[in-house]
């Protein structure tokens, strides 16, 4: 037997699959129509179904660093949704939940560079900083200099030389939209990325799932869950997460989720934060709006302040019912780039 | 068939053997994924060594490095993930370690070859053996194919060996606690499943004796 | 057997059911606590938890005519998250799914009420119709006059004087934004309300479900659906559909719906339209901007231009995986109108 | 107790043992909405006549009648949807349709009240009886109790006598298609499932036998 231990797989032939339960043709066109569908909608933006990528229509800006990036499908409006002024120059979309492959990285890279040189934001994912590695070589050979944001924010996850690494979850938004802000001012490409580095570095995220996601390729929940049970430190891509626990009132898990922010990144009384309730898929608003309530209230007996705020399906994972919790410290220029105009189809203000 | 050379023929009949093993095992390796990655490695290497055996269509190689070059820069540009850019650079590795413009390779240098393959893995990768992943299957079917070669072992033979000892390898990688790629994240909910990378490295050894069986 | 046909209804103490899914604490305090979450993150909004309802801040404008709208919770954004200049004045959230009493529609058209009169804007379901009904009839005893603007825009149901006639859906978004911006004008009253009227009557919505929702209070999903089975001319409560059919791809899917949509009102070729292609709660981003391409291909064909679109999750019902197509003809006025700045939580363009 | 009058601590003791009814039928009547409408009805009551029993503690009522006017005004307060108004207007013209001021009614007042209580149910919901809601069980009860007053029966016989009739009307909802109210989007779906308003109106008759029986 060489399919080993873990689940009962029989090899070969099996029982046709039923459907896909989803608002989709194949399951293998998902992406390509999905953008199909994003070019319709959004004639601001120039989407290349072809090479895969979605730019700005204006893009390249001579003189302006450029910001790139990517990631798997599957999270919208993370990446594509958030390309427009005050953000991203281009996104790359990969496969639902598989990172984009160096050739579009490059393309799109090559397709947004004014000649100051590009910001690649990629979050920590294996496959992500391979293909973005390989990409930004070859960009390299093509006289493109390329300075690489990781973002690994997902405080969930053991931070040791002895594993992946961190994931990059909701702080991605923090990071697309501040650095974007600086680079439409005109900044250097290395105090973007230097921004960039920053929000990462204080930004820390926590997410609870309720339900499992279903992908288009494997039409049927990624596990699963019993009735009264959650799964507890998970990430975008519909894997289970660090452990599983009884179902809990909100209160509660919102309470163990700062612990858990605060403890991997402490926060001082009187620091003013960012405080993003992020919704996965299929948590209702009216849910994210409760459990923001909730985290007001912990960061008040903290005596932490919130200084801005964003409620809503931001960095999501297709249709998982659960949500993350991303606390940020706040310096002041971070707040001015934060409420700095941004127009993207994910994410407006200011224009 | 010569069984002391790997020539271009059976280079391309080997790819297209893998594709068509990857393809045929999809939704087992997606399974193996989705209980502690994301669920989507039987559709990438499908999709990538589909259009490996694609690309290879067009042919007309005359080195045998060549091949595995063609099929590496086809897997990192279509694949995607962290299996993408690992396959893709270990067969670019195997194919440029093969002697340049040479038709075909004996059996030492396409060991040589295979061992620039895994070495690319693990520079890319940073995986230690144990840490769960393609290193796990990769590295035994290495010692056994070199072991084979070195006790005088033919091709059918050696590539036969080395099936056995990926399968192995990839069973084992069962109860170990993965410490690399999206299975990390699960800390020790890893352990008690097979590694779909490990597994899909014996899929792809094992297309090479399936192409040499005598 | 006093409990009727239909389902097998045990009278009495049944087992107890496991707690419901959902991050919320206890199921009758949802409303109440999402609304404090609500005030938490929108200084810019007033929210009387207490009179539930949702004010700008801002409210009441001297010489301005107001816009109340409201109707159960769970379709969030809608309505709170409409609030804002550009838009609504204040919002009555109901219970989950039930709309809101008397007492609460008139505390809130008092709360913005700037002398010029209010609007008030109804999906029409009897219980909705009733309540503000009664509501404006307490108003008017106070010397407030109100308009009512009844939007019915959902052509999967029958329009007759012999049922509940077609329910309110997803023109309400368009009815709220293009009668909002005319307000913020100055215009009067009767042009206000005479604009939402118009608004509502050029546009016509269909709606797909691929599974039930689950309100907090029930903790179980409303209906049981086969792998392969989708209702047909669902509403945004959780009810069954017109019908029950076998999946179709979403290319099928979107022809249909636009026949439905084309049938009840139709339009000529070179018409212009606002498309909105609204999730219901749990559909992907990815699938809905996928379906916005169906839904462009389609009306391409028909010689129609798409002059205006949004794609997202703005009339939701709760957790449902469905989505609904809204299609409006627009005049002059209305894409001027639709242009205008908006800045509330859910819609935000202009400023 | 006087069974040809009903004072106001009868009135209120009908009041408080529909809540009792309501609430402890709550997860029925939630699930005949949810077939067929938005799964709230059983809810909404509890939390309404909840309301009612409550406002009627601080009680201190001189007449009859302001028992049901103070019972309506709280339903269309705390219900929402369609049966708050609903409820809360028949309540209030039942309440105004009593003598004003007196502090009990006889049984022929009592009917006119109930007439008067249906009459705004129709007026306000626009149903006709065969159209599947709250008339369809209202409708047949008054008739019932009508009959029974006009025999010479006495309140225990009269109010058991309505709430039978309210039980069927309600199961005889069941085969209808629904012309009004949520249920009316289904079509035909509609039928097969007893309404949930006519059910909630047999368990509020019901509640008023209950109370009067000997
Ligand atoms: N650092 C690494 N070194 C070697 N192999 C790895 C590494 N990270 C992941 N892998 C392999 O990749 C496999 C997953 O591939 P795939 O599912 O295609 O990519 P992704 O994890 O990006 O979804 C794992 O099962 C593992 O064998
Ligand atoms: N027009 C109407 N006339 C009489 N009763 C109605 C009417 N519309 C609805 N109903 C009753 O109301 C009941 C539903 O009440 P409820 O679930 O509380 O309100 P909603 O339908 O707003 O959720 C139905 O079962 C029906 O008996
Ligand atoms: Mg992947
Ligand atoms: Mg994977
Ligand atoms: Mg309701
Ligand atoms: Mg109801």
């Amino acid at each position: 037997m060489l399919w080993g231990a873990g689940r009962d797989h029989a090899v070969g032939n099996e029982a046709k699959e039923p459907a896909v339960k989803k608002f989709i043709n194949d399951p293998a066109d998902v992406v390509a129509e999905a953008l199909a569908g994003l070019a319709a909608a959004h004639p601001e933006l120039r989407v290349d179904v072809t090479e895969r990528y979605v730019a700005r229509a204006s893009a390249p800006r001579p003189g302006k660093v450029a910001l790139v990036s990517g990631g798997g499908s599957g999270h919208e409006p993370l990446h594509g949704g958030f390309v427009g002024p005050g953000m991203l120059d281009a996104a790359c979309p990969g496969e639902v939940f598989t990172s984009p492959v160096p050739d579009q990285i490059l393309a799109a890279t090559k397709a947004v560079d004014g000649g100051a040189g590009v910001v690649h934001i990629v979050k920590n994912y294996t496959g992500d900083v391979m293909n973005f590695q390989l990409a930004a070589e070859l960009a390299a050979d093509e006289g493109i200099t390329v300075e690489t944001v990781l973002v690994d924010d997902d405080v969930a996850v053991e931070n040791s030389t002895w594993t992946a690494g961190r994931r990059g979850t909701g702080a991605t938004l923090l990071v697309e939209k501040i650095a974007g802000a600086l680079a439409e001012e005109g900044a250097k490409l290395g105090e973007v990325a230097a921004v960039g580095r920053e929000v990462n570095a204080a930004s820390a995220s926590f997410a609870y799932a309720l339900t499992a996601c279903t992908t288009p390729a494997a039409g049927r929940p990624g596990f699963d869950l019993p009735d009264d049970e959650i799964e507890v430190g998970v990430g975008i891509h519909g894997e289970p997460g660090r452990r599983r626990e009884k179902l809990r009132p909100a209160r509660e898990l919102v309470r163990s989720a700062v612990d858990a922010l605060l403890d991997a990144k402490p926060l001082n009384p009187g620091d003013r934060t960012l405080v993003l309730v992020n919704g996965l898929g299929a948590t209702p608003l009216l849910e994210q709006y409760l459990v923001f309530g909730e985290v007001a209230t912990v960061l008040a007996e903290r005596g932490l302040e919130i200084s801005r705020r964003l409620v809503g399906n931001y960095v999501t994972s297709l249709d998982m019912a659960g949500l993350s919790i991303t606390v940020a410290r706040l310096t002041d220029e971070m707040i001015r780039l934060w409420d700095a105009p941004v127009r993207t189809p994910g994410l407006r203000w200011g224009v | 068939m010569d069984t002391t050379h790997l020539d271009v023929a059976l280079a391309v009949a080997w790819l297209r053997a893998a594709a068509a093993s990857v393809t045929a095992e999809t939704d087992q390796l997606t399974r193996l994924d989705a209980a502690i990655g994301d669920g989507d490695h039987g559709v990438n290497l499908a999709r990538g060594f589909t259009a490996v055996a694609a690309t290879l269509d067009g042919g007309g190689f005359t080195a045998v490095g060549d091949v595995f070059v063609r099929a590496g820069a086809t897997l990192i540009a279509k694949v995607g993930g962290a299996s993408g850019p690992l396959y893709g650079t270990a067969f670019r590795a195997v194919g440029k370690a093969l002697p340049p413009g040479a038709a075909s390779a004996d059996l030492a240098d396409l060991a040589t070859a295979l061992h620039a393959g895994l070495d690319a893995v693990r520079k890319l990768g940073g995986a230690e053996p144990g840490d769960k992943t393609i290193v796990d299957a990769f590295r035994p079917a290495l010692d056994a194919f070199e072991e084979a070669v070195a006790g005088g072992a033919a091709l059918p033979e050696a590539a036969a060996s080395a099936a056995r000892a990926a399968g192995e390898g990839a069973r084992a990688t069962a109860p170990l606690t993965a410490r690399k790629g999206r299975a990390s994240y699960l800390g020790e909910r890893s352990a008690g499943h097979q590694d779909p990378g490990a597994t899909s490295t014996w899929l792809i050894f094992q297309a090479l004796a399936d192409v040499t069986a005598p």
